[in-house]
């Protein structure tokens, strides 16, 4: 019987532990994506940004985290309760789910699905709900105009988004999220050069998917104060936060893994990148070394141990992609090598994506609601439909070179159909300048 | 008997919740039970390997469709739905019409397992890990095999569409 | 009807039933088209209490004229807020200080002060330290501290 | 607490379409117009205003403003202080510009008395008024643009914002309410570093103001929520009473230091800057604008300040000559006129301000019609109102 069982669950007992890894360790990843914003944006705004709590602010999330789940859990009166209680666990937990067919690296992945890709999508877009139902059930007209906007805006974009996806799944060919990475390994080329347009079209729907500025509609503070979390506090209103959070890495790797190859080094396949393969310990070493000579700076005796144990931990670290580096080929430790370094550049890359999330936050102004949604159907979805056709066009006229790499017809066919996707966008923003612009429309909700 | 209990988990679900549409009283309850039934529907497509059939009912009802249903009922003033009387004198026709619908699906179900030579009613019990990647496969289907009803049911969408719109479109 | 000067500066009294009449005059005919401020003073030993004062002033020109009307406790004033639509809040404000009735006002109603208050605190006889006690112990819940 | 709520500040009931009349059309969908109730604590209503909204989706049908949640009663309190004990309350009202109230309270009872200030004493308030409009306007800008969704300008306003008030704290010691001018001149003679700080905060804001430009003026997201948003003509902006740059925005070149020139204005050079449709991108660009020349005045102001006394012949109790002033100066915000009454006593009978954020804000229900609710926020930041002053 003990057998069976455990025949049963062999299978499945490392997606289990990946599953426990994700979920122990996201919440602490979001908070500290909030404090790399809360530093970048202090950067960009001349200012230091929280500096109390440990060194540099480094346990901020931390003591965010333990304000939030102490603090009181206010439900409104006359709100609707159940549903109050349960959205906020809905949106946490579409995007915690949509993490499960995501490849970290070769290695890391809980679920290999060969939909993969649709996966991510459908479930994530499931969050969506979390926002509409506790924007309704909070019984206030802020939340609810919060809640309007959100489907609005998800309904809009994820059709932008969905063809931007496609433009990436015409070069692949599959949808599976591990299929995806590794033809573009094959193909010597991240999907990037080859389907540019889509990228960026990707890049500004998953924006407004994931309601970060300039698309922060449902949240806009100084219209909707909150939003749909106006009337949520403490750890429900944290949870909104994590779902948030959660969803921008999930835009990120997805992005990562359609258009910058996934785990996947630079130059993956040329033997003279192999000094690439330095890079993540170096960086490591670097990071570590630097907290090292901040640490007698430190003000406080507790301060300097936090830094020197930040510091031990990039040594760690460093040490833990060094070894499979410089062990001998065929052993244990040098099998471990793709896991560890595939995770270290798909983080990379993923934490790339999310600066220029933040860049743009504190960038650019917020649009309007009727503006955002006139981008939405008036620019993104007809360019990204031209995209779309335009990859296709693209991957048919170059099909002879299609099994050795990158050729010349290649490079000829994406630039024409570029060219063509860029004009067409081009005309349609000329278009729309033209219009006249009215004070608002009555159609826009 | 994995496979067993997670069937009858999600039958169950779907049936309980398809229930509770009709008789929820507040319509953004009756959503969310509706939203839980395409879901344990969706189970069930996943339970039988049909991936792609799973992750279509997910996108489209529950990411799409069942949003502007909530979107539409929020603006609905419910404390005026909820006082509204839920059923009318019609039942006797509808539990005539719900026999009718259960007596076709029984006898669907039935000549299929009796093998009727109809190739829609075969259904092929195909070891689950033999499946081939059945995206393409529907792929194909649908853009070969079934063209014409494909695109005639894209018509009759586009058509609902534009309809919608003309009649919610208010004059300006 | 009566006109003099003041630090180099014009005041013209009118009389208050001719008030709309000269102020359609001085905005059309003199071109006194902004209406700068309006106001009220209390002079409660005064048989007619109440100096309503506008403050005109005049784009083309650039010359500033200052009209007074005087009215006693409870006479309606005939409001001008249709001659210079700026005197819709300003109106309401002296009434809400001074409780002077602007007669033909839209919406006469409390602008600064809350809906309900007893009394009009820019009258002379309405002492600093005066609360609407019953007002603040009502809709505030505490006892007013002064 | 509940009943606070409830019943306390509600001066009219939240659901009451008293002052709103019916005239939407309802849609097929059936969907009603929902009320809304902005502030008065809400992050972009600048202080306590409350602006009652009632919607058709987002589309404002109708607008209500309800203020007085900061009312004093200053005029009140000025009846009971003598002349120069009410000088520090007026900083009270405008706190962004607190100077400028100064200014314009202590011209007005000069003008009462019959004195002058002495011409040094009127050129330094020169140029601390400048300098309070531009700390002012920069209030607004971080605000403004914060209100439409940009997160970073504010941070560079309040950092050149600084750099003004550490001017003002040499100067008197106080950095927001700085009671900076006495009636008859000032208290306190300049530091000896006023020039350079000046010319060096002067030399250094023109490329910040060029800063603030790259971030918003030519930013396609800003000119699409500022452009045609809140449009009021010349003839409404007269009729409105508005003044300052809402006024000068709609096209109308009028500037009282122009106009009426008063403190040393008479002898600098500087233009006015304009507007030609009067909606809120034009407003941004003459507040902008505004910034440049109030540089160039101070500029204009250090190269030669007279010297000799810095207070006039006033003695130590006031007791103006029965009769009254009225005495208007440009505010940043806009006219902001002292009418002030003497019976010949020490205190004064009566202090009317005429607050020019008061009067501004009446142009909102006009300008806010059949927008939506993100230009809202954008309409309140570009009347660029303090409640303080609204209210007194």
């Amino acid at each position: 019987m003990v057998q069976g069982l455990y025949e049963f669950f062999k299978p499945h007992l490392l997606p289990l532990l990946y599953a426990v890894v994700i979920v122990a360790v996201l919440p602490l990843l979001a908070g500290y994506v909030v404090l790399l914003e809360r530093k970048v944006m202090a950067d960009m705004q001349a200012r230091l940004g929280p500096m109390r709590v440990g060194p540099h602010g480094l346990l901020q999330p931390i003591a965010d985290a333990l304000k939030l789940l102490i603090k009181e859990d206010i439900i409104p009166e006359s709100s609707d309760k159940w549903i109050f209680w349960m959205a906020p666990l809905l949106s946490v937990t579409a995007g915690m789910l949509a993490m499960a067919a995501l490849p970290f690296g070769p290695v890391f992945q809980i679920a290999e699905l060969n939909v993969g890709l649709l996966f991510i999508l459908g479930i994530s877009s499931m969050g969506i709900f979390g926002i509409v139902l506790g924007g309704w059930a909070s019984n206030s007209h802020y939340s609810l105009l919060g809640a309007m906007r959100s489907s609005a805006q998800l309904v809009s974009y994820e059709t932008a988004a969905g063809m931007a996806v496609v433009s990436a799944v015409i070069l692949g060919g599959t949808l599976s999220t591990r299929g995806l990475v590794e033809i573009q390994a094959q193909k010597h080329i991240w999907f990037f050069f080859l389907a540019p347009i889509g990228f960026f079209l990707y890049l500004v729907a998953s924006i407004a998917e994931t309601n970060r500025a300039p698309f922060d509609m449902p949240e806009a503070e100084s219209e909707l104060v909150a939003g749909y979390m106006t009337e949520y506090s403490g750890f429900r209103w944290a949870l909104y936060f994590l779902a948030e959070y959660t969803n921008m890495i999930v835009v990120a790797s997805l992005a990562t893994i359609l258009f910058f190859g996934g785990w996947l080094r630079p130059f993956p396949n040329s033997s003279w990148a192999n000094l690439f393969d330095y890079v993540p310990m170096l960086l490591m070493l670097l990071v570590g070394g630097y907290s090292l000579y901040r640490a007698p700076k430190q003000p406080v005796a507790i301060q300097k141990m936090v830094m020197v144990a930040v510091a031990g931990l990039c040594f760690v670290l460093a040490l833990a992609l060094a070894l499979p580096q410089f062990a001998s080929a065929g052993s244990l430790l040098a099998s471990m090598k793709p896991g560890l370094h595939g995770a270290f550049w798909f983080l990379l890359k993923v934490g790339i994506y999310l600066y220029t999330f933040l860049w743009l936050r504190f960038t650019l102004p917020r649009y309007r609601f009727d503006q955002l949604m006139k981008l939405g159907w008036h620019f993104l979805i007809p360019v990204s439909i031209v995209n779309v056709f335009g990859v296709g066009i693209a991957v048919y006229l170059s099909r002879s070179t299609d099994e050795g790499g990158m050729g010349w017809s290649v490079a000829a066919s994406v630039a024409l159909t570029s060219v063509i996707t860029l004009l067409a966008a081009a005309w349609l923003a000329k278009k729309g300048e033209h219009e006249p612009a009215p004070p608002a429309t009555p159609e826009s909700v | 008997m994995f496979d067993v209990i997670t069937f009858y988990l999600f039958g169950g679900l779907a049936v309980v919740s398809a229930i509770l549409v009709v008789t929820a009283r507040n319509a953004v309850h009756s959503a969310i039970f509706l939203v839980t039934a395409l879901l344990a529907t969706a189970g069930i497509f996943l339970q039988l390997h049909a991936e792609f059939l799973f992750i279509v009912q997910v996108i489209l009802y529950v990411g799409g469709i069942m949003v502007l249903f909530v979107f539409v009922i929020m603006l609905v003033n419910l404390d005026v739905a909820a006082r509204q009387t839920q059923f009318n004198r019609m039942w006797p026709f509808a539990l005539l019409l719900a026999l009718i619908v259960s007596g076709q699906i029984y006898a669907v179900v039935h000549y299929a397992q009796k093998g009727i030579s109809d190739p829609l009613f075969q259904v092929a019990a195909a070891p689950a890990s033999a499946l081939e990647p059945n995206s393409e496969l529907i792929g194909q289907a649908l853009f070969t095999q079934y063209m014409l009803p494909f695109e005639i049911a894209s018509i009759m969408l586009l058509v609902a569409m534009i309809g919608a719109v003309v009649m919610a479109k208010r004059k300006v | 009807m009566e006109a003099w000067q003041d630090r180099k500066q014009a005041i013209l009294v009118v009389d208050r039933a001719h008030l709309v009449e000269i102020a359609r005059f001085t905005r059309d005919d003199e071109q006194f088209n902004f209406l700068a401020d309006l106001t009220a003073v209390d002079w409660p030993k005064r048989e007619k209490r109440f100096d309503v004062v506008l403050n005109l002033y005049s784009f083309p020109k650039n010359e500033r004229l200052r009209l007074k009307v005087w009215a006693a406790d409870g006479e309606p004033v005939p409001t001008v807020s249709h001659v210079w639509p700026t005197a819709n809040w300003l109106e309401r404000e002296a009434y809400d200080m001074f409780g002077i009735v602007f007669e033909g006002h839209p919406n006469l109603t409390r602008i600064l002060l809350p809906d309900g208050w007893q009394g009009f605190p820019l009258r002379k006889d309405y002492d600093i330290l005066t609360q609407d006690t019953a007002w603040i112990r009502e809709n505030l819940g505490i006892e007013s501290g002064q | 607490m509940t009943d606070f709520l409830n019943s306390g500040f509600r001066k009219t009931d939240l659901n009451s379409d008293a002052n709103i009349e019916q005239n939407v059309e309802t849609t097929v969908l059936g969907a009603d117009e929902i009320i809304i109730n902005m502030g008065p604590q809400h992050p972009s209503t600048h202080g306590v205003l409350r602006v009652k909204l009632k919607l058709d989706g987002e589309k404002v049908v109708d607008s209500e403003c309800i203020i007085g949640y900061l009312h004093r009663g200053v005029e009140k309190i000025a009846e009971h202080r003598t002349y120069q004990q009410f000088a520090p309350y007026v900083d009270r009202m405008d706190y962004v510009a607190a100077v400028s109230n100064g200014l314009g309270y202590c011209e007005a009872i000069e003008k009462l008395l019959g004195v002058e200030a002495p011409p040094r004493a009127r050129v330094i308030r020169t140029i601390l008024t400048e300098l309070q409009r531009i700390a002012s306007h920069l209030v607004w800008l971080g605000t403004h643009a914060l209100d439409i969704g940009a997160l970073t300008p504010i941070f560079y306003c309040f950092r050149e914002r600084e750099e003004i008030l550490k001017i003002f704290e040499k100067y008197c010691g106080a950095r927001l309410t700085t009671h900076a001018f006495r009636i008859g001149g000032l208290q306190y003679e300049a530091y000896d570093e006023l020039e350079k700080d000046t010319e060096r905060f002067c030399n250094d804001f023109e490329h910040k103001v060029d800063e603030y430009e790259t971030l918003l003026t030519s930013n396609r997201i800003w000119l699409g929520r500022t452009k045609g948003i809140g449009v009021i003509s010349g003839e409404q902006a007269i009729a409105i009473g508005a003044t300052g740059p809402v006024i000068r925005a709609s096209g109308i070149q009028w500037d009282i230091r122009k106009a009426a020139p008063y403190a040393a204005y008479d002898q600098y050079k500087f233009d006015i800057p304009t507007g030609k449709n009067g909606d809120t991108y034009d407003r941004y660009m003459v507040r902008m604008e505004e910034m440049r020349q109030s540089t160039r005045i101070c500029l204009q102001a250090i190269q030669n300040i007279p010297t000799g006394p810095i207070m006039a012949r006033v003695g130590k109790v006031l007791k103006p000559p029965p009769g009254e002033v009225y005495h208007a100066i440009e505010a940043p915000k806009g006219e902001l006129g002292y009418y002030v009454v003497s019976d010949g006593t020490t205190q004064p009978y009566r202090v009317r301000i005429r607050p020019p954020s008061f009067v501004n804000l009446q142009a909102f229900d006009t300008m806010v019609k059949g927008h939506l609710v993100a230009d809202v926020v954008a309409i309140i930041g570009t009347l660029d109102i303090v409640l303080g002053e609204v209210d007194r």
